[in-house]
């Protein structure tokens, strides 16, 4: 969270996003960026529109469409002491590099003793919503979060696409950045001077007491806008932005639930075995005598995801679908 | 048609064996008449009817031993009403296999029944319909001492929510919950307040006290017998010179009138408290396999009701009572106790228990430890008895004190010290 | 490369072009380390003293000796997980290296690697890598990172026959090829990958077409002979430290064993095996060199005391090393500093 | 106040300590306490009580002349003149 008090400024997440990298570029040299398309195409979501010719190309690398190869790439050069930015165009096509990260970033500090590190920073497209159908549209943030060794962090807000990736370049061990691909247009605050965030722990956007919204990335907007809605019914969600997936901050929403007695998250990922799944475990583990109510979970309908709008629409956590659950579980006869 | 089944008495029940029928096919019961003795690992039980009826069939056999919740009866109803009528497939179904007997019963109903069986304290929970509560509504039924099986949940299939708790714990009642009356003595278990360590479970195993003699003395019963299941007492016994405290007490009573006189109980309820403050491990819990001294001195004291029975409200904060306070406090008790009208603190919050059985001449008590707590004082009758002091015979008035305290929370090193305490704040009636 | 006059002239008598006494006997002592050493390994495996999975490496000894002759100790090493061969030779303490077969948290990876996964960061040993093909881009990365800076530094990646049928070796060597990253490409090929033959795997045979397609500079040598193995080695290292680029070298090679220790060798015959042992690099070398009046046997001797002596202090040092305490068990999953 | 009348008085506090008990069928030389099953608070609430009705107070060094129904009638006469 910025401590600025000086001026603030209109930002698109993607804007704020190619800030980080053109800033983070330009104060460490052993940064670069590399992927499909960043460079001459300006990045599949234009999100490094313009770096090549400002920061040139040993910066700005334009790879082939090879993700295991130059993710593998990008695991070595950190290795030989880079401090590579990988994009992934989306996560789908992460799966083609899974055991690049799986099997190399993820165990190399471990499988070594101690010995090497991997200080990547691997950035993906992630979530559905814009009718690319099934191969186009998964949320893997959860996914991910299921691996010991790599970080997974979800920044939801213009804040912390600015904040996020300074902090993870620092960091000694791989982190996977992932930025949904709906939030690139968001428009939001952020002050003049924003600089690095922590990536370390969750953040609570909206103060409430009768029930806590779980949740992370495009979601979290759409609990934010649920809130302001039950605000008008007098009830009182607070608003959980997890931000790092793993490690999972669970204090922060282990306290409100202390506090609030209901739990409802929000994911977009799938329900089995997802990130939703962890969380409602550890509030079983650890906060079961708070409970007042089964923690509830809204994720994307178990269906790989459908191309027609109406279709994938139902298959996504809504704000209305958020709004009726809270209802129920707050309300008279809940 | 209604089903009268194996009830649970306790968590720990999981069968009983039922020993004799008290009625026979076609006897005419009514709610709350004894219609079965059932043997459980712990004794021969009386168990009672919650309906009014007609016995129909007697499943089980006496000598049968079966898993709570099994259908040992069904109990026919007679001039119900349009709500409670059997179906119009009763005539076929009577005496029809116990399955097609069941009965939903229409929510006016249940509501009378829950209401009933909130008057009902010795009601069995039928374990087949076991309590639905919200994990936050049991904690803090157990904090503020609500009795979960008397409330009516407003959540989701019935179940009880922290709101309907917060309800009955703050007097206003839902529909269904009258009798969670917060100024009725619904609940005995002398359990952790707020911010304290884990109570109780709740539900059976809490004893509850009621107008019901047979009822209180089930509740004393089990809280009892689960004392004497689990703590290892151990006892100490010391005699007293109270002349000093008794003389000390005469001169103050002279300066008050008759209305505020102290009587000779609660200068040695005063002393018990600051003896406690010297030797805080006698004063708590034991919750958990695990002991929990508590800082709060709050003692129970054992008041006899005139229609039988006790019960042991907390004076309190008692160490920090004056003893005019402290009078004041008992007056007002015993006087709430007899009348049915504690408040649920006082009910649930005592740290530790004191009995006084001097007025029946009883020399030495040797006391039975209230569950969680981990000691019971006692104290007997003053007596004239010889006493040397200073090499010197004399004659005084001797109070004999005894600690039985939870070997599992302490050693009787430290209950000796309590007496010692004990002994020589009483030779300093000053400092009460 | 070290000439001394009288001694080069027997060598080349003896068919051993540019070798001298000297070096003779650290080629071939440090094959027969390898052989010794690993020997030992199943011994312990069979023990019950070494778990998990055991390649070894029997046969393939010339390739890392004679490739490794031709790295400095700036260059980087990234192996395959049968690796013990490459550490040993590349200075790898064989007592760090036993220690991590047997789990003890002296071994060169705190006993967390175990055979498939020895690593060591004093000598750039970047590793077993287990995942067939899951080294490759890993070594372009390393060399990438190199280039860009600016430092004369070699990436040696090794890999069998296996590797080359992975997506990720051919997004590697394009990628290699493509940004002209110093890569050293190494591949053992030894005709199986695991059991199955090498005409059972790939429409094309001959592996050095494929680095060719890339327009990659590539030669196959003898994989049994660790001169010419050693000397195409440091004409590619020359070629790669020259900044022109990648370099394929195959190594033609033979595994005498089985591929791990559970492995009943349906796959081939013992015929074939039997014919391959004839070319035993130890044994062709040595015969080579002796015939050539470069050592003698006792040399031999010697070079098999010492060598049997190294192994049992190796074997000494793991047997007195410790186990790692369990309340570390959740160590070096994320760093437990930061690396500036 | 007559005799009769202090006897009233005795019983409708002994009946309001003891509700379930019959005080007239109290014996005069009957201890009340033991009859009645009274303790000491009750015993201390009957003496505050017979000061409200009759206006006597009774020093604690008296209660022991107050063991059964003639001794308090006895007492009470004397006292309340």
């Amino acid at each position: 969270m910025s401590t600025s008090t000086h001026a603030m400024r209109k930002i698109t997440y993607r804007e704020a996003v190619r800030e980080a990298i053109r800033d983070a570029i330009q104060k460490d040299e052993r940064v670069f960026l590399m992927g499909e398309d960043v460079g001459r195409y300006g990045g599949c979501f234009a999100v490094s529109k313009g770096l090549l010719d400002e920061l040139g190309p040993a910066r700005i690398l334009d790879t082939p469409l090879s993700e295991s190869g130059f993710v593998g790439a990008g695991i070595g050069a950190a290795l030989g002491g880079m401090r590579p930015i990988v994009e992934v165009m989306t996560c789908n096509f992460s799966l083609l590099a899974a055991d690049q990260i799986l099997n190399n970033a993820a165990v190399y500090l471990h499988m070594s003793g101690g010995l090497f590190n991997v200080p990547i920073v691997i950035r993906m497209a992630t979530g559905g919503g814009r009718q690319v159908a099934a191969q186009h549209s998964r949320c893997l943030d959860g996914w991910y979060a299921h691996i010991p060794g790599i970080k997974v962090v979800s920044p939801a807000t213009v804040e912390d696409a600015r904040g996020m990736l300074w902090t993870a370049l620092e960091d000694p061990d791989p982190v996977l950045i992932f930025e949904n691909s709906g939030l690139y247009n968001m428009e939001g605050e952020l002050a003049v001077d924003a600089g690095p965030v922590d990536i370390d722990s969750a953040r609570i956007r909206r103060q409430g007491k009768h029930i806590t919204l779980i949740s992370y990335s495009a979601s979290l907007i759409k609990s934010l806008d649920a809130a302001e809605i039950l605000a008008r019914e007098g009830i009182d969600a607070e608003v959980i932005d997890l931000r790092t997936l793993r490690p999972l901050d669970e204090k922060t929403f282990l306290e409100s639930v202390g506090k609030t007695h209901r739990a409802l998250i929000i994911d977009e990922g799938w329900r089995s075995g997802s990130i939703s799944a962890e969380i409602s475990a550890r509030i079983m583990e650890s906060g079961f005598f708070d409970l007042d109510a089964p923690v509830q979970r809204l994720c994307s309908v178990e269906v790989p995801m459908p191309y027609a709008k109406h279709l994938e629409d139902a298959a996504l956590p809504q704000v209305d679908k958020i709004v009726d659950i809270v209802r129920s579980m707050v309300g008279a006869n809940g | 048609m209604a089903e009268f089944r194996m009830p649970s008495l306790g968590s720990d029940m999981k069968e009983g064996t039922l020993l004799e029928w008290r009625v026979k096919v076609g006897d005419r019961v009514k709610h709350g008449d004894i219609i079965a003795v059932v043997d459980t690992d712990k004794a021969a039980i009386e168990i009672e009817v919650f309906e009014d009826g007609i016995v129909e069939t007697l499943i089980v056999q006496p000598g049968q031993k079966v898993p709570v919740g099994t259908v040992m009866a069904l109990i026919r109803q007679e001039g119900a009403t349009g709500a409670r009528a059997i179906p119009v497939t009763a005539p076929a179904l009577e005496g029809a296999p116990i399955r097609a007997a069941q009965e939903v019963a229409p929510p006016m109903e249940r509501i009378a029944r829950a209401v009933q069986g909130a008057f009902e304290p010795s009601a069995p929970r039928d374990e087949t319909q076991r309590l639905r509560a919200s994990p936050y509504a049991r904690k803090l039924a157990a904090q503020q001492g609500v009795d979960l099986s008397l409330l009516r949940g407003t959540g989701p299939g019935g179940a009880i929510r922290a709101t309907d708790v917060e309800r009955a714990a703050s007097g206003v009642e839902s529909t269904a919950s009258v009798a969670a009356a917060v100024e009725e003595p619904v609940t005995r278990g002398p359990v952790p307040s707020a911010e304290k360590p884990t109570p109780l479970p709740t539900g059976t195993e809490q004893p509850r006290v009621a107008a019901d003699p047979a009822a209180m003395r089930r509740a004393i019963a089990a809280a009892m017998e689960r004392s004497n299941r689990e703590i290892p007492h151990y006892y100490l016994q010391t005699r007293i010179d109270l002349s000093r405290t008794l003389r000390w007490l005469e001169s103050e009573n002279l300066k008050r009138s008759i209305k505020e006189r102290i009587l000779p109980v609660v200068p040695l309820i005063k002393a018990v408290a600051l003896a406690l403050t010297e030797t805080p491990e006698l004063n708590g819990y034991w919750i958990d396999d695990r002991h929990q001294p508590q800082e709060t001195i709050n003692i129970g004291f054992a008041i006899a009701l005139r229609q039988g029975g006790l019960i042991a409200p907390a004076i309190l904060q008692a160490d920090t009572k004056s003893i005019d306070e402290m009078m004041e406090c008992m007056r007002d008790l015993i006087t709430r106790a007899r009348a049915g009208r504690l408040r649920r603190s006082e009910m649930t919050d005592a740290t530790i228990t004191v009995t006084s059985l001097g007025d029946l001449g009883v020399e030495t008590v040797y006391g039975v430890i209230y569950p969680p707590q981990v000691a019971l004082v006692g104290f007997g009758k003053v007596t004239e008895q010889p006493w040397v002091e200073n090499g010197m015979l004399g004659i005084r008035p001797v109070l004999t004190a005894t600690l039985a305290a939870d070997h599992r929370a302490t050693d009787g090193r430290r209950g000796a010290q309590f007496l010692d305490a004990l002994n020589t704040i009483l030779q300093e009636p000053a400092r009460l | 490369m070290r000439t001394k006059g009288s001694k080069k002239a027997a060598a080349k008598e003896a068919g051993v072009t540019a070798v001298d006494r000297e070096h003779a006997l650290h080629l071939l002592r440090s094959m027969i380390l390898i052989r010794r050493f690993e020997a030992k390994c199943a011994e312990l495996y069979s023990a019950m003293k070494i778990r998990g999975f055991l390649h070894l490496y029997d046969g393939e000894e010339a390739v890392a000796v004679g490739v490794l002759q031709a790295l400095t100790p700036e260059d980087a090493i990234v192996a395959t997980y049968r690796e013990h061969g490459h550490a040993l030779i590349r200075g790898v303490s064989p007592g760090a290296i036993m220690a991590e077969m047997y789990g003890k948290q002296e071994g060169c990876s705190r006993g967390r690697g175990g055979s498939m996964h020895l690593f060591d960061d004093r000598t750039r040993f970047y590793g077993g890598n287990a995942i067939v093909g899951g080294g490759l881009p890993l070594a372009v990365g390393l060399a990438l990172a190199d280039k860009m800076q600016g430092k004369a530094r070699v990436t040696c990646c090794f890999f069998g026959d296996g590797a080359v049928a992975e997506g990720e070796f051919h997004e590697s060597m394009n990628l290699a090829a493509l940004w002209k990253v110093p890569v050293l490409f190494v591949c053992e090929n030894n005709l199986y990958a695991m059991g199955t033959a090498l005409k059972y795997s790939h429409a094309v045979q001959d592996l050095t077409r494929r680095a060719a397609s890339y327009d990659m500079a590539c030669e196959a040598v003898d994989g049994m002979d660790v001169s010419a193995v050693e000397t195409a080695a440091r004409k590619a290292v020359a070629f790669v430290r020259g900044g022109e680029g990648p370099y394929f070298l195959e190594c033609r090679t033979y595994r005498f064993r089985a591929h791990s220790m559970f492995d009943a060798e349906l796959y081939r015959n013992k015929a074939e095996v039997e014919e391959w042992k004839k070319r035993c690099p130890i044994e062709t070398f040595s015969s080579r060199c002796r015939e050539g009046g470069l050592i003698s046997d006792e040399d031999l001797a010697t070079i098999e005391r010492e060598v049997a002596h190294e192994v049992n202090e190796a074997v000494a040092f793991a047997e007195a090393c410790t186990w790692e305490p369990l309340e570390d068990l959740t160590r070096f999953v994320y760093s437990e500093r930061r690396r500036p | 106040m007559t005799e009769a009348q202090i006897k009233e008085v005795i019983f409708k506090l002994l009946k309001r300590i003891a509700p379930e008990s019959d005080p007239q069928s109290l014996g005069p030389d009957e201890n009340v306490r033991r009859a009645l099953d009274i303790d000491s608070f009750d015993a201390l609430n009957f003496f505050i009580h017979l000061h409200e009705e009759l206006g006597v107070t009774i020093p604690e060094s008296d209660y022991g002349q107050m063991n059964t129904l003639s001794e308090m009638v006895r007492y009470l006469v004397k006292h309340a003149g």
